[in-house]
């Protein structure tokens, strides 16, 4: 005893009530993480162009080898990768059906390369002035910075991002119109139960208890069904994710939830649960009380 | 104990139930209040649980004016006083043990003591067999005297009562209104309005007339014939 | 007169009740609609391996012209393209840094290619059977096929296409459940209403009437609210996609959900808001009968 | 007009609230019903309209045996009965104006009609000028005088009143009475169950008596004192 304890209800409105709020934290959570991967791969794909230093046919292999080393130690660079004038044939012979043609050649007109790839976290305009360094090395003959491709991508990237803001914001709002909306009916059918009870001298603190009790208990359910779904949802998608992963030569996994992201959604069902039925309360006992 | 200075009530529809009405109950006193259908009975009735705030004059209860009291202080207030509803307000959902309870609930009374009271209760209105049924499976003089029986649960000192006898026959009535002497005798001040004059007139107590919200007479009812 | 009428309700409520229905219809919308434009999208990409058939070197330009002509007028053939030896060195030029390098050849080593796209609709099996008729043509002297971008398009759209089944039928879940969570406790609210009309002499389809309008008016304003939702989205993400098509040269735009598309909106707003209302007052009208 | 065959009534607890009830009501005729608190006053009236369905014994209505009615018709014999309910039963959200219409537009009265004859019956009951009110911000009496309005403005060939005067003063109540009469003299079947027994003994009708749902008395009422 001690509070009114629970009121009665059917358990299959109960149920529809976690179910409602459930998906509706689940939805937005699973965009978020979608988010969170996207991201994970995204830097996996090197967010920076690369150059690449096409140096002075004169060098032999170990300048070549010394250059390379020095321009790595650089704090701007994370990486470099030489291509020798044999390497860079081979690859142009893979490259499309010119096997055959490039045989024909007596000599490799190649130059030997540097692939250069700055760090991730550089701006533009250090990324620039890094450029402009490696350019007026002495061996290096001419300098290609690969722009294009980065700018497809930003560009699929950002429409990647603003679709799912959308939704995300869209999914926020879905959650808190549903919690708040399904609280207040459930508590709009109990209207009378708050009125006699304050009638007989409960204190408010002693209404609220029950709904913030119930409350609380649809938040959490709902939470818990958000955290299976969207556990349900990675593993559904996790096959797929990996296979093409493996085309990419990457051992990418699509992260889950995890511990805290379960945690979080728990939380905020539960936090909105209570938030709701306090506001919901609140507004009935404001409006029985004689002015 | 029941101090009532020129009180008015003006409804927000422009409709003045109550006007100017001044009277004084004293600790342990029981006063009928009477008067035809819409004279304001009930109105005075909510005024002293501050279940409806007066629009003039002023109220004092044990010496305490309801208008400063502060608004945290209200359920307290509230606690002091069992109050019988003209239309019962039991709680559907839940079974009658639950709804005589509340007030023992509300109030913090150990467990054990409140089985024993509501039994106790609920013996004196006849209705130990159904306190496990539900409000809507219960006549409505059943449902009246579950009413009657949360009011005293928690011997207030203070009683109210809104036509408590309306839907019982007339020996149930004559039993109710002896009960409620009987609490009278026990030191609870008690104002009950009623319609029932043949069972009033008899009893020999003050009796309040209000007409259209004016207190139009105030003594000792006598036992007339209608 | 002749029905109940509207009940009275705050404003507040019914535009919540609209607002939940509205996005709950808005959000599978604009995934049916997403999952339209990638379709849109993916048929211009082109489902289906290019061959290249490279060519004896011996052939001119005429007798390719002429192949290529004969190639194309197959049934199995959508598109030929023919790749000149000297269109192919500049295509090689550009691929990479290896202009210089090419300057330097003597002769064009190249030989003259043509690009066949088979049909689109072809299965797997038939694509075989055209690439080994190509190959035994005898101005042929060999054949390549590219699958692997392929299969890395398939994977993506794989994995694409059952996150947005899953999440299409989430959401289409969440709609059921929150227009019918909804119209059931706003009913639940008004049982004694149903029940006061009733013991009066109503029929039933009198007592249905003024819940069928208002789940007819919660649905239509679901309904219109889901179409601005969608087009609002549709707008916000029209700029960021055709930008993105550009850089592709193509001129590629997101279709809106158009006329018929708002037309079904509204129509299943509707739909559901009558049936919810239809289910949930049926539901009382049996409960409140004398067995 | 109204037939009752051995009628028992048993309630899902086990409760048995009527026992083999067997009585005649002829055309016209004015009956009232009197037991104490819980002997199924309620219940009995309950069953005429199928409110309730009774768990052994027939019902007939007119000569219809209601046993045999299908549902789609129970609509149509509620329509040709008027209840007045003991706690009123009135559409809180609407106006009384609305809620004595509503039989009206259930039958699908002309709109002319149902105004002139709304005001007409809230006229009966003394409550002209409160017709824009909701119920809630009425009196006991006042809600129970709406409901009766609401049962006789569609002209019932039969009325059913469940404690009609249980909230009215008794001056009211009187007069309440001798409108129902005047029903009655034109034609109206009339049941009306009360605890009044005062007003009832002077009136000089039959009186049928039920104690824990058993018919124990059938005959005309005398002006007994209590
Ligand atoms: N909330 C309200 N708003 C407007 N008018 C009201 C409200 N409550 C009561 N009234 C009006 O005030 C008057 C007095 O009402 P009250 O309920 O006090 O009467 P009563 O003496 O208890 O009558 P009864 O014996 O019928 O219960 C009535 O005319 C009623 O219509
Ligand atoms: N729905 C129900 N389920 C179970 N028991 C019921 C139900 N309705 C009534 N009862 C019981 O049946 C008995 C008769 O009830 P009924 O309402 O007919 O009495 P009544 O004569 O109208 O009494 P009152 O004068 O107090 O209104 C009561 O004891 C009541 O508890
Ligand atoms: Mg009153
Ligand atoms: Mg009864």
């Amino acid at each position: 005893m001690g509070s009114l304890g629970q009121f009665t209800r059917s358990p299959g409105s109960n149920l529809m009530t976690a179910g409602v709020i459930g998906i509706a934290l689940a939805l937005p959570a699973s965009f978020l993480l979608l988010l969170d991967n996207i991201q994970i791969l995204t830097t996996g794909w090197q967010g920076q162009p690369h150059a690449s230093l096409f140096l002075k046919r004169a060098l032999d292999a170990g300048q070549v080898a010394t250059l390379a080393q020095q321009i790595g130690a650089r704090a701007s660079v994370t990486q470099v990768r030489i291509i020798t004038p044999e390497q860079g044939l081979q690859e142009l012979r893979e490259l499309s059906g010119f096997r055959d043609a490039l045989t024909l050649l007596q000599s490799n007109p190649l130059p030997p390369v540097i692939e250069v790839e700055p760090r991730g976290t550089l701006t533009p305009v250090q990324v620039d002035a890094l450029i402009d360094a490696l350019a007026v090395l002495p061996s290096v003959e001419h300098i290609r910075l690969d722009r294009d491709w980065l700018r497809r991508l930003h560009a699929i990237m950002q429409l990647l991002q603003r679709a799912i803001w959308i939704v995300a914001s869209l999914l926020g709002v879905t959650v808190i119109l549903v919690v708040g909306n399904t609280i207040r009916l459930d508590i709009e059918n109990r209207r009378d139960e708050i009125v006699i009870v304050k009638l007989i001298g409960a204190t408010d603190a002693f209404v609220r208890r029950p709904f913030l009790y119930s409350g609380l208990r649809h938040g959490l359910a709902g939470g818990v069904l958000a955290c299976l779904l969207v556990e349900t949802g990675h593993l559904l998608l996790n096959g797929p994710a990996s296979r093409l992963a493996g085309l990419y030569g990457s051992r990418f996994e699509l992260t889950g939830i995890g511990f805290s992201g379960s945690f979080t959604l728990l939380g905020c069902g539960a936090f909105l649960g209570l938030v709701g039925s306090w506001l919901a309360v609140g507004r009935h006992l404001i409006a029985i009380e004689p002015r | 104990m029941i101090r009532l200075d020129g009180v008015g009530k003006r409804y927000p529809g422009g409709k003045d139930a109550l006007r100017g009405v001044s009277l004084r109950i004293a600790r342990g006193e029981l006063a009928f209040v009477t008067g035809h259908s819409g004279a304001g009975k009930t109105t005075l009735l909510r005024l002293i649980p501050l279940l409806e705030r007066p629009t003039r004059g002023q109220i004092l209860i044990a010496n305490v004016s309801l208008t400063r009291l502060p608004r945290r202080r209200i359920p307290l207030l509230r606690r002091g006083i069992g109050m019988i509803f003209q239309d019962h307000r039991l709680l559907n959902d839940r079974p009658v043990f639950d709804n005589v309870a509340l007030p023992l609930i509300i109030a913090g009374a150990p467990h054990r003591e409140i089985g024993r009271r509501v039994r106790a209760a609920l013996d004196r209105v006849g209705l130990l067999d159904k306190e496990r049924q539900y409000p809507v499976t219960l006549s409505s003089g059943e449902q009246q005297r579950v009413g009657i029986a949360r009011a005293v649960v928690a011997r207030p000192p203070i009683l109210l009562a809104d036509e408590p006898t309306g839907n019982l026959d007339p020996e149930l009535s004559a039993e109710i209104m002896r009960l409620f002497e009987r609490f009278n005798e026990l030191g609870v001040t008690m104002l009950i309005a009623s319609h029932d004059l043949t069972l009033i007139g008899c009893l020999g107590h003050r009796r309040l007339t209000l007409v259209d919200g004016a207190l139009v007479d105030d003594g000792l009812g006598g036992c007339r014939e209608i």
